[in-house]
């Protein structure tokens, strides 16, 4: 088991170096200066370069390359060029937002999924089955900002029940926060549902032709009973899989929700770092995106490894 | 099974009722204002960003002069000032027992220190062409600031009233961009990045306290949110409501009140004069006479917004009207198109920065232009890229943008300016101006300035931005027009 | 494994979601097509006077607020979504597909770096890298396709790479390499062909995410660009008008519902049709 | 005193050519302790008639007759009853030891869960339980922990570990479904002989099902041979072997190459049946061999055989059932 940890982490950190590389290139090769953004049409020149001086944007390339990378190691993120105040403050005030959202989304996903799920498999083909699947067709195919417009036309416009959208911060405690939360992550979750509820089904269903389940069943062990207790969990590595890929999407990739419900988080900061030019504040989201998901990913493995004991030798599923 | 229904029912209820009596009792002395765009920062020396002075102007900051509701200069931190007879000199007599926030007192060289901060070598203030006709700026006492000038400015006293020559005090100067420290009837309390910036009442204010105990502007980018916010009462009013189509629909809710002002965003088809068949006058007034004002104002502003005929407002006394110059004619455009040696009319780019009026106005102005031969390729593009290739590069045949500065026709001067119109004569009705005080001379050669560029066509004039308010029925106070970038919440209060 | 066109047809006849799915896609292939000859009104003509009608005689489904008939929006729209997810599908199989068998046949840290390549990709969500590349190359469709398609790659490498992998166990797979058959040969000639109805399963559903991929970047402005109409920009551009106009809204959201749903009706019937194991299940 | 009585069962499953009958008019019973042998080709419906008598047929099956085991109608219980009869009162073992285990779950918790389920010990009693099958089946557990997973095993191991499983709460009745087929020679021998102790030692009735009429010899006191659905031939092992009455099951002896035969004088080639088997839905009229039997008449082609009793534990399906001097 250490040889396999080792091996993953060593891999881990190349994948990380190799990020850092990329998407330093790609923001080399962005069109636009920042400096300009700041300062507006009537800037002069001399102010601009004045700028550009203080940000040090005027440095070579592999300087700072290498600069930023040594700052990524010793956690100092540099200063935002828009925010002028410090990159790490900026995300962690975008975290606390993201972060829960997410988390909340994504069980609220697996509470409607994982049951459905089974419902469907248990009663193959019958009306349930029929009636689980409909929905998770409306699920994946409701474009989600059209469904976050459609909650918020409801419930917070015609019946007032809920805000439209902002975040009350944590400082004024968890009620509104979690009144806040209620209909972005019911937007969030329930096309992430459609997609698990499908995917618990077809594994399922894969699981329930095998012969244990048979041998389980002559043991008198009900159907229900065979399929929660030596299904479900046989079913569990497709299932984690798409989990580990909707996690990592429901941390940054909710940009449009974000949107509607004009929630300050993690989706928003890039896609305005990247429309202002913000380049350091983007550099080290991405970074930090990525060594997220890298993570998950990584979890994801060892929760393979926790349910297949065949893979607890280190071969790759 | 009935059973369990009507509870959950019960539940349903309560909950509904909490949540709906907390938000109507806080309602009285505080104030939720929505604006669209964040600030980058809030230091308004160190940014143009229109956004910085919508929140800090008048609020937090204040100058020497200020402009008041109606564009009129009005006595600020100066109380009063006397100008010498060659009028290039300022005496300026500053108000009493007058402290920063952080209780540092206000003397004369905080605007030593403040003048001398936004005209020097290192500055990064947008605006530090107001300062150039600066000479020097002294202290002859505690309490009065001598200015004098290399030439005589006629706007120098407005342009002391604009965002970016705020005063500041020079022990926090540096930390204002994220800790704001003014003088102002507001004193700032905090800012959650990306969603709200809330201030407080200055209770040590030197002059009339402000009526709003704290103030919080809440920042909603995306229109439909704004709509969403302002019907479910997360917000108490927009004083720019960024989607005009909705407004009727503010009219017939007996809740709010819609007031439609100005502002001093002239929204014109900037032309590249050195593009291709943009050099040709014919092509120019082609273009003018093919601009159908009214079908883009309906189609882009639903309504909201007056024809101009050149880079001027129309609220301003100096306005003149030259719509008639160049009428809505698709044939004498089509005459002029093919007198100019371009009978089957040619291709062209028209990029669009991210605000609605360009892409809408975009889209209409190339359907429009397309009736005559013209065919446009629609390109949008961020703000970035079109500060680096339509503003600097001069990259591009034909753009839309809004122009929001106060008194800004200066611009047409300026060789090097987006629009590459070089023209002596103007330049020479510029420097005149410059130099003389009385106001009806500066009209006239207002006027004549105006005359100038639309008879050249150098843009395609089509608009005024409209001033957009939308705000609770019983709040009062807040500015009809936007003589300037502010929203000034000083005499804001509730009624009912 | 890769039966004929007409067995696939004769059991997907039998197939529920295979003939809906089937019917549905088609119309909106056919829509699609139809737009390159005919649409009820030209798509780029503004005409303000008659903005804002609800749905009437004149214009089937109403106008939008700049005059323009909703239903030619629609029907040009369709042909703009069958490009973008068409060609995103190209990409994403063109470079995907490859990548997975590479990586199931060499085995060893040419997997290993393909897999983490595939990581990669996937830890920055389609939207950004979208938003990355249209900052770059400027917004449009041809770039959304372009963002799009690179979201696709993994996908496709990691359905391939997980097929293949299964098929190399198989006995006939040693009996080709005993036959003294390179990993590419047995790759093009054995494991693709078995391969090939997971990948056109996985095709269908990567397509209606491809439409709802598109939706979303019109959505924030960087998709379709005028005057090439998009059910994404349209839906985008109804919003403000949801209180009092709500019919702006729903046809363009209706429409991608429709096809995403038919689309991965199709996909579910195609798979069931194709995969031989859960054939006889039904 | 009869343990089992199966009368005139018939199962119908969906198949991809619609409805078909897959074993029909099965007759046979069994006393407590008695050792019955199934036997005929793959596909002849033998695992068919195991899992109706476990009551383990797909939802969308139609099963006809009477299946009394204790003197209830096991066909006509619910859902709940049938389940606590299932490993409680009948056990089974399956073809594949490789697939027939849980792979995530350890073999000790597998073992234990009938005992929880039918015998409701508490944990001690019920890990005493598994630790004494353990050593029964020949897997003692200071060798092979109880945590162990099922690919830590082999696949006589595996197939082992079911038998316990199967027997773990002393069923009447214990089914082998080909339990050896998909074991090489060596390990076969070992599982049958414990299969055999197994019953002996406990008095549970056994169900071998087979192909292998070498398996069938070892462990059956009576046997039934089945042909396409169809009980061809039953009687007591001893009579069957020696005595056969059926053209098929002559066919089936002669297939086989006995040890050393080939040392013997005027070597006889191996005589396999002619024909095939009949698709399911191409079954003939009359009786199902009709089409392969050198014997056919007419009257063989019009109606199927109805049983004739040769003695009291001998009985046949055929029109000419053949005399002593056709087998010489």
């Amino acid at each position: 088991m250490r040889i396999f940890l080792a091996k993953r982490v060593f891999t881990l950190l190349l994948t990380l170096l190799v990020a850092t590389l990329v998407v330093f290139v790609v923001l080399e090769i962005l069109p636009g200066d920042p400096a300009a953004v700041m300062l507006g049409i009537n800037a002069e020149t001399d102010t601009l370069n004045a700028l550009r001086e203080e940000l040090g944007l005027n440095r070579p390339v592999w300087v700072r390359y290498a600069s930023w990378v040594a700052d990524l190691v010793t956690g100092n993120l540099g200063i935002s060029y828009t925010y002028d105040v410090p990159v790490s403050e900026l995300i962690l005030s975008r975290i606390i937002v993201s972060f829960p959202l997410a988390l909340l989304a994504m069980t609220l996903s697996t509470l409607i999924a994982i049951p459905l799920g089974v419902i469907a498999a248990s009663n193959h083909n019958k009306p349930m089955d029929f009636l689980v699947m409909s929905f998770s067709q409306i699920g994946i195919a409701i474009p989600n900002f059209w469904f976050a417009m459609l909650l918020t036309l409801l419930f917070s416009v015609t019946l007032r029940l809920l805000p439209a959208g902002g975040f009350a911060g944590w400082d004024a405690g968890i009620v509104p926060v979690l009144k806040s939360f209620l209909l972005p992550t019911i937007a969030l979750a329930l096309p992430q549902a459609a997609i698990l509820a499908r995917v618990t089904r077809s594994a399922l269903l894969e699981v329930l032709q095998e012969d244990f389940i048979r041998t389980a069943r002559a043991k008198g062990i009900t159907n229900q009973g065979a399929l929660w207790k030596h299904a479900l969990r046989n079913a569990l590595i497709p299932v984690v899989t798409i989990m580990g890929l909707q996690f990592s999407f429901l941390l940054a990739g909710t940009i449009i929700i974000e949107n509607v419900f004009y929630l300050p988080g993690i989706g928003r900061l890039i896609f305005q770092a990247i429309s202002q030019r913000d380049l350091i504040v983007v550099k080290n989201l991405v970074i930090l995106l990525s060594g997220a998901v890298i993570m998950i990913n990584f979890m994801v493995d060892l929760l393979y490894a926790f349910i297949d004991p065949r893979l607890r030798e280190g071969e790759d599923v | 099974m009935s059973k369990i229904k009507t509870i959950v029912t019960l539940i349903v209820l309560s909950l509904g009722i909490a949540i709906n009596a907390s938000s109507v009792m806080a309602a009285k002395d505080t104030l939720n204002l929505g604006m669209v765009l964040e600030p980058t920062h809030l230091d308004p020396t160190a940014g143009a960003a229109a956004s910085i002075d919508e929140v800090v102007y008048a609020n937090i900051f204040e100058g020497l002069t200020r402009i008041d509701k109606n564009g009129a200069v009005k006595p600020g931190l100066a109380s009063s000032w006397t100008v010498s007879e060659d009028k290039k000199t300022y005496t300026f007599n500053l108000q009493k027992g007058v402290s920063f926030h952080d209780g540092a007192s206000f003397e004369a060289n905080d605007v030593v220190f403040s003048l001398n901060r936004a005209r020097g070598e290192g500055s990064v203030n947008a605006q530090k062409a107001l300062f150039k006709p600066i000479e020097s700026v002294t202290s002859k006492d505690s309490h009065t600031v001598v200015v004098t000038l290399t030439q005589p400015t006629g706007s120098f006293l407005f342009n002391m009233g604009w965002g970016d020559a705020i005063i500041v005090d020079k022990a926090s100067a540096e930390k204002n961009k994220s800790n704001p420290i003014g003088t102002g009837p507001f004193k700032f309390l905090k800012w959650v990045k990306g969603d709200r910036i809330v201030m407080v009442r200055n209770d040590a204010y030197w002059g009339t306290a402000a009526k709003l105990k704290t103030a919080t502007i809440k920042i909603i980018p995306d229109p439909a949110a704004a709509v969403s916010a302002m019907m479910a009462g997360d917000i108490d009013g927009f004083a720019n409501f960024p989607a005009p189509e909705s407004l009727a629909q503010f009219k017939s809710d007996p809740r709010f009140t819609v007031v439609i002002g100005s502002t001093e965003g002239e929204t014109i088809l900037s032309t590249n004069n050195q593009r291709g068949p943009f050099k040709n006058l014919k092509v120019r007034q082609a273009v003018a006479h093919a601009l159908d004002r009214k079908a883009i104002i309906d189609g882009a502003m639903f309504g909201y917004g007056t024809p101009i005929g050149t880079h001027f407002a129309p609220h301003h006394p100096a306005y003149v009207d030259l719509i008639a110059t160049h009428p809505y004619d698709l044939e004498k455009s089509k005459q002029l198109l093919a007198e100019a040696g371009y009978p089957d009319g040619f291709k062209g780019v028209i990029k669009l920065p991210p605000p609605s009026y360009a892409r809408r106005g975009g889209e209409i102005v190339a359907s429009q232009l397309r009736k005559i031969g013209i065919n446009l390729e629609i390109i949008p593009v961020e703000w970035a890229q079109w500060l680096d290739q339509v503003f600097k590069k001069r990259d591009y045949d034909l753009t839309i943008v809004s122009h929001t500065e106060p008194m800004d026709i200066g611009i047409y001067a300026r060789k090097d300016y987006y629009f590459a119109y070089d023209s002596p004569k103007f330049q020479a009705l510029m420097q005149k101006l410059d130099a003389t005080v009385a106001t009806d001379a500066r009209y006239k050669i207002l006027g004549d300035a105006q005359r100038l560029i639309s008879a050249e066509c150098v843009n395609g004039f089509m608009f005024q931005l409209a001033k957009h308010g939308v705000w609770n029925k019983n709040i009062r106070g807040l500015w009809e027009n936007s003589p300037v970038q502010a929203n000034d919440l000083t005499e804001v209060y509730w009624v009912d | 494994m890769f039966s004929t066109l007409a067995e696939v047809l004769r059991h997907g006849l039998k197939n529920r979601s295979f003939v809906i799915g089937g019917t549905i896609s088609l119309l909106f292939f056919l829509i699609a097509f139809l737009s390159y000859f005919w649409t009820p009104y030209p798509v780029e003509d503004i005409n303000i006077a008659e903005k804002l009608l609800i749905p009437g005689a004149k214009y089937l489904l109403g106008t939008d607020h700049f005059g323009r008939d909703i239903l030619s929006m629609l029907i040009q729209g369709a042909r703009n979504s069958v490009i973008v997810a068409f060609v995103a599908i190209g990409i994403g199989i063109g470079c995907g597909v490859p990548l997975g068998l590479m990586a199931a046949a060499k085995k060893g840290w040419i997997d290993e770096l393909i897999m983490r390549f595939n990581d990669l990709t996937f830890a920055f969500p389609a939207l950004i890298s979208a938003i990355m590349i249209t900052a770059i190359l400027g917004p449009g469709s041809v770039n959304s396709i372009i963002a799009i398609g690179i979201f696709n790659v993994p996908v496709f490498a990691r359905v391939a790479r997980g097929a293949a992998l299964s098929i190399w166990k198989r006995e006939f797979i040693l009996a080709a390499r005993s036959a003294g058959k390179g990993p590419f040969r047995i790759s093009v000639e054995h494991i693709l062909p078995n391969i090939s109805s997971m990948l056109i399963v996985q095709a269908t559903i990567q397509f209606a995410l491809g439409i709802l991929a598109e939706a979303g970047l019109s959505y924030l402005g960087l998709g379709t660009q005028p005057p090439m109409p998009s059910w994404g920009k349209m839906l985008n551009e109804a919003q403000t008008f949801m209180h009092f106009a709500p019919q702006l809204a729903i046809y363009p959201g209706l429409a991608i519902a429709l096809t995403v749903m038919g689309l991965n009706l199709f996909g579910d019937g195609l798979r069931d049709v194709l995969d031989p194991k859960l054939r006889r299940g039904r | 005193m009869t343990l089992l009585q199966v009368q005139d069962l018939c199962v119908t499953l969906n198949t991809a050519h619609g409805p078909q009958e897959v074993i029909s008019h099965i007759n046979f019973s069994m006393d407590a302790g008695e050792k019955l042998g199934i036997v005929g080709e793959s596909g002849c419906g033998k695992s068919i008639t195991a899992l109706a008598l476990m009551s383990l047929l797909p939802l969308d099956s139609q099963t006809k007759g009477k299946i009394i085991l204790g003197g209830q109608d096991i066909l006509k219980l619910d859902s709940r009853k049938i389940c606590s009869i299932r490993g409680n009162r009948i056990g089974m073992i399956f073809q594949e030891p490789m697939t027939a285990l849980n792979p995530v779950k350890q073999i000790g918790a597998q073992i234990s869960e009938s005992i929880y389920l039918h015998l409701k010990l508490n944990r001690k009693q019920t890990l005493e339980r598994v630790t004494e099958l353990m050593d029964k089946v020949g897997l003692p557990v200071s060798r092979f922990g109880l945590n162990l997973y099922p690919h830590q095993l082999s696949g006589g191991q595996r197939q082992r570990v079911m038998i316990a499983m199967a027997i773990a709460c002393n069923p009447d009745i214990l089914i082998a479904d080909e339990p050896t087929t998909a074991l090489d020679v060596t390990v076969q021998e070992q599982i049958l002989d414990l299969i055999r102790e197994l019953a002996d030692s406990s008095g549970m009735a056994l169900i071998m099902i087979s192909h292998d009429l070498g398996v069938i010899a070892q462990t059956t006191q009576s046997v039934m041979v089945m042909y396409t659905g169809n009980s061809v031939e039953m009687g007591s092992t001893v009579d069957v072997f020696q005595n056969m009455l059926h053209p098929y099951t002559y066919g089936l002896f002669s297939a086989i190459p006995h040890v050393g035969s080939s040392a013997l004088p005027g070597r006889k080639r191996l005589s396999s049946i002619p024909g095939q088997v009949p698709e399911l839905h191409l079954r003939p009229e009359g009786c199902n061999f009709v089409d392969r039997c050198s014997r056919a008449s007419k009257m063989c082609k019009a109606k199927k055989p109805m049983a004739t009793r040769v003695s009291d534990h001998h009985q046949v399906w055929c029109y000419h059932p053949l005399s002593r001097e056709d087998k010489r």
